[in-house]
């Protein structure tokens, strides 16, 4: 196929100009990939934060186990419930000791009362469901007081939402860069063979033989964007991760292919709409 | 094969270039055109393989009309055609060989074939030893004859040529004119524009005299004129 | 001077292609501009929390209270130290409860000892000097122990070297690229316009001259890339501060004008360089 | 003004295409290069204006040696000269005025002073009412004048013309050599390639044939020659 030739051959004979849209497609799904790894692994720390969310239900210091234990089951019936425990004063005592971290030495008395500790199945865990299973706890006779973070979860929520809603618009903002810097590059190319796509014409080709080599040059440039954008995220994730000794998770096999799929979409789309504007003109 | 008629073509500041201009060219005819500078015989010429339209009148070729043609049948138009440019139209960046190869990959020719084409074509026009010189390697009438060559390679039934000799001598002018006749004689028909009035004396071919835009002398017109006031 | 005129005229004969190059500069520049803003900013709250840095030498429960306050006359007069508070017992309980947050119902016992809380002075407070200071304090008598948070200083510190490597590093590889791809422009610029200036030689041009407009070009380009850059990185981070309110820092003037040097010298070295490689091959 | 000594120029896979060439040309002179396609015509222009050096021998022009000259001191050279190439050379975005202009510019010329020489020039080679067209919208004549312009603006020592009237008809041939004769007789040098036998004949000037590389017959050496002969 002389058009995969010819598209081969505009990368021996203007090899800057091929690297240079191949380095901007890269840079672009780069950054892409860089928020989308931030993304991720926000996700995943809020995940795990988000497994924390708990109420606490404490209990009057006087009622007796049995019937805490009993409340405790029927608690656990709930839909929204995944477990409870059942936490006695002294494991109060031991766990304030460990969050509270160096002011250990200074908790002496058992002043904690027991509680009944409820985690939400994942789902449940949003803002409103935390307050009603709250509430419902709040109503049992033996409950003195029940405590949520209620903040805390907003917060969470939030911060969620603010991150999603920018992965996306940030996404569509750098796809639409990268777009137009391959439709550029493509123009150039197309610019500077306009000698030999005119002869082209003259010696009878057709506009479709004429715009296939520049379609693959892009398609090309698109995936080797995408390999080489997957690259450097994997690197700088390693680099980084390594140096702030943080734990870091990288896209699976699928998110991969489809960065590279995204890097030749972006190529051919460029391309397509560079070559279809710029084509007529030469 | 080519029917022009009563074909203006104004160009944006100039005007007219071509004025109210008719002539017709039968299949497998030797046709000369000539004029001064700036006559408009380039201008016919780019009609003919429809790099322009005609501002008004008419331009057939091989059954194809500039009135009706959609863009898209101009590549097939010119599939039938060999055109040698004034100005060469070489690609810098290949070779001889390369530059008339280009012209048969166009135009989709298996690549099996292309080879035996391009060196029998090469070898016509005296340019067999310079197969692999780029255009810079060559002399001005080496880098004409490449056009030329191109133009023959895809057994075209109409050649053009626009001032193939002008960087000729007297022996390589005659040389390329006998090949383009060697063309005609296997069938093709050929319109050369040229200001070489040598060439047409000597021939008793068809000429074509234009002068700011209008056919000021067509000879076959001239003959069938001689013919009717002979026959008074 | 037909040199400036020329290179404007490059301007309008390539848009897209100066706009290319204006926008790598600028997007290399804002790179650059946002992960400095981030240092800016990431200074700025360290110097803050910094000012956290206490050292907190717990005083045996039976001390008189001249005696503590008199070592506290001689603690302050330490050349390291900025301030000495003298914590009562009423006011450590007072401070434990706001700073525990929602357990603070749970205290009621008086446990907490009382304190002198040492302030060092900015300058003063890495890890050596608030661990010297630390040893200074635990000679004294009355003192039953001392804290400083000792892992918390280090890897405040910690912190800030990664940052400050990190600008530079990433600064820097950020000006390669920049200058990279201006170059890679010149050089197309200089390819486009290879007809143009080896008729230019032929009709007597030096090569001065023809190098000119390429350098002009460079240097225009790259205070337009740095502008831009400027106000790219200014949006964004109004944009994110707005939307995450939080406080943050601009660059001041001076710093505004280096980003716009930067511009013109990478622009001016880019095309330099570029144009110092290629016009010979023309 | 020029001379050759015993001047050898090989290209890559060519071998030689100049072998062992000597002559001189004087201030002032009129010399005709001709020969057949091939010949090294071009490649003695291309040496003169030094964008070739010679593989062997030495090639003075202006007073510079092609042995001692620096690069730096080539665009010295090159302002002395008026070149017309083979293949015009035009800034294809440039009007005509812009295009004779340029060279001009190039040299550094006072803005104020550009206007006049430029139209002066146009009008020399008749192609005032075209100053403000683009190459393209041209005929191959018309470009070729605006390459003569070009090489006249400014005013040269010596005039180098590359097949000058390759695309012009006989009255407009005959128009641009009486031009380079005006020239001439104001003291410029020319030195013009041609195939065109009839100008050199018309004319009485000196005329040098190459074949093959090598200097086939020199006029000048052809009379001594016969002046020798007579006096014996
Ligand atoms: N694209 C164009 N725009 C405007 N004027 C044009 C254009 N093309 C040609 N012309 C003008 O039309 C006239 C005829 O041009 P044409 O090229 O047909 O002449 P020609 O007979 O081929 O001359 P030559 O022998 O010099 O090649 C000329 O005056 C030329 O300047
Ligand atoms: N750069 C080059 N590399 C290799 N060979 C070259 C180069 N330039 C010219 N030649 C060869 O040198 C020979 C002489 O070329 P030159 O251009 O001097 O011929 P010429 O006399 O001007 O011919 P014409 O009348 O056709 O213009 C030719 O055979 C040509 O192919
Ligand atoms: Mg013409
Ligand atoms: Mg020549």
């Amino acid at each position: 196929m002389p058009a995969v030739r010819d598209s081969l051959f505009a990368f021996r004979r203007a090899p800057l100009l091929s690297a240079l849209s191949i380095t901007t497609i890269a840079f672009s799904l780069f950054a892409v990939g860089l928020f989308g790894l931030v993304v991720v692994n926000i996700r995943q720390a809020l995940e795990r934060v988000e497994e924390r969310v708990e109420i606490r239900a404490f209990v009057a210091e006087k009622t007796p186990v049995e019937q805490i234990a009993l409340a405790a089951n029927e608690v656990a019936k709930y839909a929204e419930v995944q477990s409870v425990d059942l936490v006695t004063q002294e494991q109060a005592l031991e766990r304030a000791r460990r969050e509270l971290g160096e002011f250990k030495d200074v908790f002496e008395a058992e002043f904690l009362p027991p509680s009944l500790d409820v985690h939400l199945k994942s789902g449940f865990r949003d803002p409103a469901t935390v307050h009603q299973v709250a509430d419902r706890l709040k109503a049992l006779s033996f409950v003195e007081d029940v405590r949520f973070g209620e903040e805390w979860i907003t917060q969470l929520y939030r911060l969620r939402n603010i991150a999603g809603v920018a992965a996306v618009a940030l996404g569509l903002a750098f796809a639409a860069v990268a777009i137009i810097i391959i439709g550029a590059t493509i123009r150039m190319a197309v610019l500077a063979r306009s000698r030999e796509i005119s002869i082209m014409r003259l010696v009878g080709a057709t506009d479709g033989y004429i715009r296939r080599p520049f379609l693959i040059e892009g398609f090309v440039k698109g995936i080797l964007g995408g390999a080489l954008a997957l690259g450097l995220t994997w690197l700088a994730i390693h680099v980084v991760s390594g140096y702030l000794s943080f734990q870091t998770v990288f896209f699976d096999q699928r998110l991969a292919l489809v960065g590279l799929a995204a890097g030749a979409m972006m190529g051919l789309v460029g391309s397509a709409f560079s070559v279809g504007r710029h084509l007529p003109q030469v | 094969m080519i029917r022009f008629t009563k074909v203006t073509k104004d160009y944006p500041r100039l005007g007219a270039a071509l004025n109210d201009v008719s002539f017709s060219v039968a299949k497998g005819e030797f046709v000369f055109l000539t004029g001064p500078s700036g006559a408009g015989k380039s201008t016919i010429l780019k009609l003919i393989y429809m790099e322009e339209r005609p501002t008004d009148g008419e331009v057939r070729v091989a059954g194809l009309s500039s009135v009706t043609i959609r863009p898209r049948d101009i590549p097939k138009l010119r599939r039938k055609l060999g055109i040698v440019f004034q100005d060469f139209r070489l690609l810098e960046d290949r070779t001889a060989e390369a530059n008339v190869a280009f012209a048969l990959e166009v135009t989709g020719t298996p690549r099996s074939a292309i080879g035996g084409k391009v060196s029998r074509a090469l070898t016509q026009v005296g340019l067999a030893s310079k197969a692999t010189s780029y255009p810079r390697e060559l002399s001005g009438g080496e880098q004409q004859r490449v056009a030329i060559a191109r133009a023959l390679v895809n057994d075209p039934v109409l050649l053009i040529a626009d001032e193939p000799t002008g960087n000729l001598d007297d022996r390589a002018t005659r040389g390329v004119f006998q090949l383009l006749r060697d063309i005609n004689a296997s069938g093709t028909a050929v319109l050369m524009a040229t200001h070489n009035l040598d060439l047409i004396r000597r021939s008793d071919y068809r000429s074509i005299e234009l002068n700011r835009g209008k056919i000021v002398f067509d000879s076959a017109e001239a003959a069938r004129a001689a013919i009717e006031r002979f026959a008074e």
